[in-house]
């Protein structure tokens, strides 16, 4: 875990940051909801080849779509997973339905995902929440129990501390401790940051900390609990980062015939995963993506910090 | 003037929202739905999605519930566990619409399996917020076109809690809210009964009879003794939809 | 409850905002940690005279000091009591120590507050913490339980939601709906305002709507959530606004000999809140005191909400 | 160089941090030797307030914990939420500081009542965060000036527990943390037992003996075989804490 302020640059590559933090059999958290998918780390953890990962995100998306037909994953913690606003992942279903490659899941409501990053951040053993009731959720999940209100007697359902070996979260902009500030859309990634031993922070943008400072509500993330930071321009690629560029939505689109055939898929992976060496790469067999989707000035104005 | 299904449905759910209302809005139709009626009789409708968005005035369509466009100009954009547990368990939603691949007669609905949860024939996305909403919104829309497939008697898996499931009614289960009120479908609206929460069919769409609506679901539907006729979109309905809310066919690809 | 959005104007004037929401009987909240006290709201509550409130704060400071000197106060609920930087509230102290007026007390630590809003925010019965060991903390509070972990067998301490029936918030800035933004110190305004029947946003400033659109991770509180808008600029004086005015550091200094004697207390309170009508009348008798305490300008830069 | 006891103990309290730890800070003293420690040996040290400010770099003295000088120019501003689930609960403090009315031999303090809770004598502000410190930090560190009346046996009501309360000890109870480590006088230090989590004499200021630690402390205080000495401040540290830190006297008032 990362202790206290160094003082020094944690930045390091991407590799780097993969090889250290990311390890065969850890439970891993690439976390963004919609907003600032981390698919640069997801694609360096594919090519360092790593196996048995426990990966937990509330919306699997394509990235995790990626990892599962590329054999890292051995079991997938969940609450939607889907092609958001285009249909299924075909690679999750084949593992599903199919068990190919065989796949351990664990399913809970986006609410109950929340609450167990929520309890691991907070260093409780559970979180409770009024849900569940007349459904098949919580029977085909035995770590969907039940807790009763000391003053009400009320029974509420209750789910378990999520703590990650490592969460990795796409910023906007961070200095080199880590200190990092998001807007838009912020999902869990919080949470998420706060209940894992390792965080890696991904970055459009490395900033001073005066940078930081000077609107230091904005900060989501203190430096003192991440451990490295990736400078990482587009790295958030088909998923959008608010200010810098758009969900690139043909490629969401096309995902759909690319992930419905195994072959295809893996003719994906190939050509741009192992294919090409990190991120930069990635972006040069992009021609015109970062034109295409570049985001137009909305500034907003700033507040007085004085006194 | 010629109108199809989801244009129909579309206007229908319009309809059914009030002017002020805090919907819970997903993408698709519900999404149309909201635009529709902020450009019609509800102005002040407050549009909040899952992903953060509170006051959401998307400029363009948005192609999902975490689009860009639902973040700038909003009123707040704020993280996941406010919006289930401030906004959602907190009371303050009025309407949230759900869909999904079964209905049953109770308006429980799956999203999650087709089949055994173990051994299942199609593996579906699963709960997302759907859980939530249908457990915690004042009232709830469900949106579906109707077959026989989509309407079974009993749903596979009860991924969001109807007004019946599990062996007990919402109020036995201690659910906030009054579970879904209405079934907004391609053909007719089903409303639940205030005795046992059971979905009947209550109002035709023009053109439309009984048994067009009773041979589409899989259970002996109830059909009220009066039944509601739902009037057509009017001429300015169908010209937002079309030439200013979705012209480019983005959810009415049907049309 | 406000309900939905009224798409009309909330803005009516302190007196009327107490006159509608704040009654004999009620359970009251004016958050704000040591930033954004509502003192405004304080006095005018005195001034029409409210009786038997249930008054609930982390720290009482010098307004509740001031509300139970006034006789409006029949129980306290907090987690800390004093004049912060300065020493005691004597009004307060008093009253437990010597029934003067009396008072019923209710106590728990900060987090205990935070976790009572917290639940009452989230419609929880209870929020669960590890908390209280070996402290004689609950036995003098039978509000404090345990509560088991249904998955570890643990048993933490919880406190019950509170739900009080208005909150009212001091902000820098809302529009007339009551969509309400603050920068600086955050305390557990937002829990407040979510756990309240009623809320009463006070605002440094009434903007239009489109500025708080312009930067919507900024909201704090919802206008959805809010009944009543009140424009009441240096509202928040002796307290302090970041970016508008400084702590009155002079007047919780002062407060100490003032609120020594009861006598002295009744001289100011019959001075400063029961003669004068409102809060303009309030800053009449303070000249210079804008002056001695606004804010230099400390902007922060805007970020990009484009896409 | 005459000093004063106020400027010791700051020197002793700002030696005990080790540069780059997360610090818990109160008002008064501890502020002040958080300051000198980041201008001496500790520039990466970040200071975290109750009231929500992390890595505060104060342009001023704050003059209570919710000072807006703490929040200008920090690294995180957040809810108190965060700050009690996040920053104390989550386990990231590593250092906190606490005093307190009343401190007794296992470093329980009290800040609630002198004399009884129902019928106090003396009404104290209570716990505030205090108590969340003293269970949640790594270790925390007890600033006071000795008297029998500041250090009795027991305490009359455990606002914040120390190393052993209510019959049990803290691993007993499962605190995380490792409770009071050390309590910094205006004589000597006194540090926390090994084996039963007692205070114990471990260290005096120059020119004090023994007995006038022992007689000032309401309890047979334990002393140790060897007993540190601890340096006087240096003229380094005079001049920041005269010149540089606090020059209105803000905190140092008796200097």
């Amino acid at each position: 875990m990362a202790s206290g302020a160094s003082g020094t640059s944690k930045v390091v590559s991407m590799r780097d940051a993969i090889a250290r933090f990311v390890h065969d059999g850890d439970t891993v958290v690439i976390e963004g909801f919609t907003h600032l998918i981390c698919f640069a780390a997801g694609h360096e953890i594919i090519r360092q080849k790593r196996r048995d990962l426990v990966l937990c995100r509330l919306t699997p998306d394509i990235i995790y779509d990626q990892m599962i037909a590329a054999g890292c994953a051995r079991r997938l913690v969940f609450s939607w997973a889907g092609n958001p606003g285009v249909g299924s992942l075909h690679a999750f279903r084949r593992a599903v339905e199919a068990g190919n490659p065989p796949l351990e899941i664990e399913e809970y409501s986006h609410f109950g995902m929340v609450a167990r990053f929520a309890a691991g951040a907070a260093h409780l053993p559970f979180w409770p929440l009024r849900d569940y009731n007349g459904t098949d959720i919580p029977a085909s999940n035995p770590r969907i129990l039940q807790v009763t209100c000391p003053f009400t007697g009320e029974k509420l359902a209750a789910v378990p501390a999520l703590n990650p070996d490592v969460t990795i979260v796409h910023a906007q902009r961070a200095d080199a401790e880590g200190n990092a500030q998001i807007w838009g859309l912020l999902g869990v990634q919080k949470e998420a940051a706060f209940a894992s031993k390792h965080v890696i922070v991904v970055v459009e943008e490395l900033v001073e900390t005066s940078i930081v400072r000077a609107d230091p509500n904005r900060t989501l993330i203190p430096g003192m609990i991440v451990d490295a930071v990736v400078v990482e321009p587009w790295g958030a690629h088909p998923s959008y980062s608010q200010g810098h560029y758009d969900r690139d939505n043909e490629f969401y689109l096309a995902w759909e015939n690319v992930s419905r055939d195994e072959k295809s898929l893996r003719r994906y992976l190939d050509e741009f995963v192992h294919g090409v060496e990190d991120r930069a790469g990635y972006l040069a067999k992009h021609p015109g993506l970062t034109e295409r989707l570049a985001a137009r000035a909305m500034m907003c104005e700033g507040v007085n910090y004085g006194y | 003037m010629k109108y199809s299904a989801e244009e129909m449905m579309t206007v229908v759910a319009a309809r059914e929202l009030r002017d002020g209302e805090i919907v819970f809005v997903g993408i698709g139709l519900p999404n149309l739905a909201c635009n529709l009626a902020r450009a019609t009789h509800a102005p002040a409708l407050v549009l909040i999605y899952e992903s953060g968005a509170v006051g959401a005035v998307p400029e363009r369509l948005p192609v999902s519930i975490g689009d860009p466009s639902l973040v700038t100009g909003s009123l707040m954009t704020t993280g996941m566990a406010d919006i289930f547990q401030l906004f959602l368990q907190g009371g303050r939603i009025e309407v949230g619409f759900l869909g999904g691949a079964q209905i049953d007669k109770y308006g429980n609905i799956n999203t999650t399996v087709v089949g055994d949860y173990a051994k299942p024939k199609v593996r579906l996305p699963g709960s997302g917020g759907a859980a939530e909403i249908a457990t915690h919104a004042k009232r709830t829309i469900i949106i579906s076109r109707l077959s026989t497939r989509a309407f079974p008697e009993a749903v596979d898996f009860i991924t969001s809690p109807g007004n019946r499931g599990k062996g007990k009614s919402r109020k036995e289960w201690g659910m906030p809210g009054a579970g879904p009120v209405k079934v907004i479908t391609d053909r007719g609206v089903l409303c639940a009964s205030d005795v046992d929460g059971e979905m009947e069919l209550a109002a035709l769409y023009p053109g439309v009879v009984t048994e067009d609506v009773t041979s589409r679901v899989g259970w002996r539907l109830r059909v009220r003794e009066s039944l509601e006729s739902i009037a057509p979109p009017t001429a300015e309905e169908l010209r937002l939809l079309r030439d200013v809310l979705d012209p480019g066919k983005l959810y009415l690809k049907g049309s």
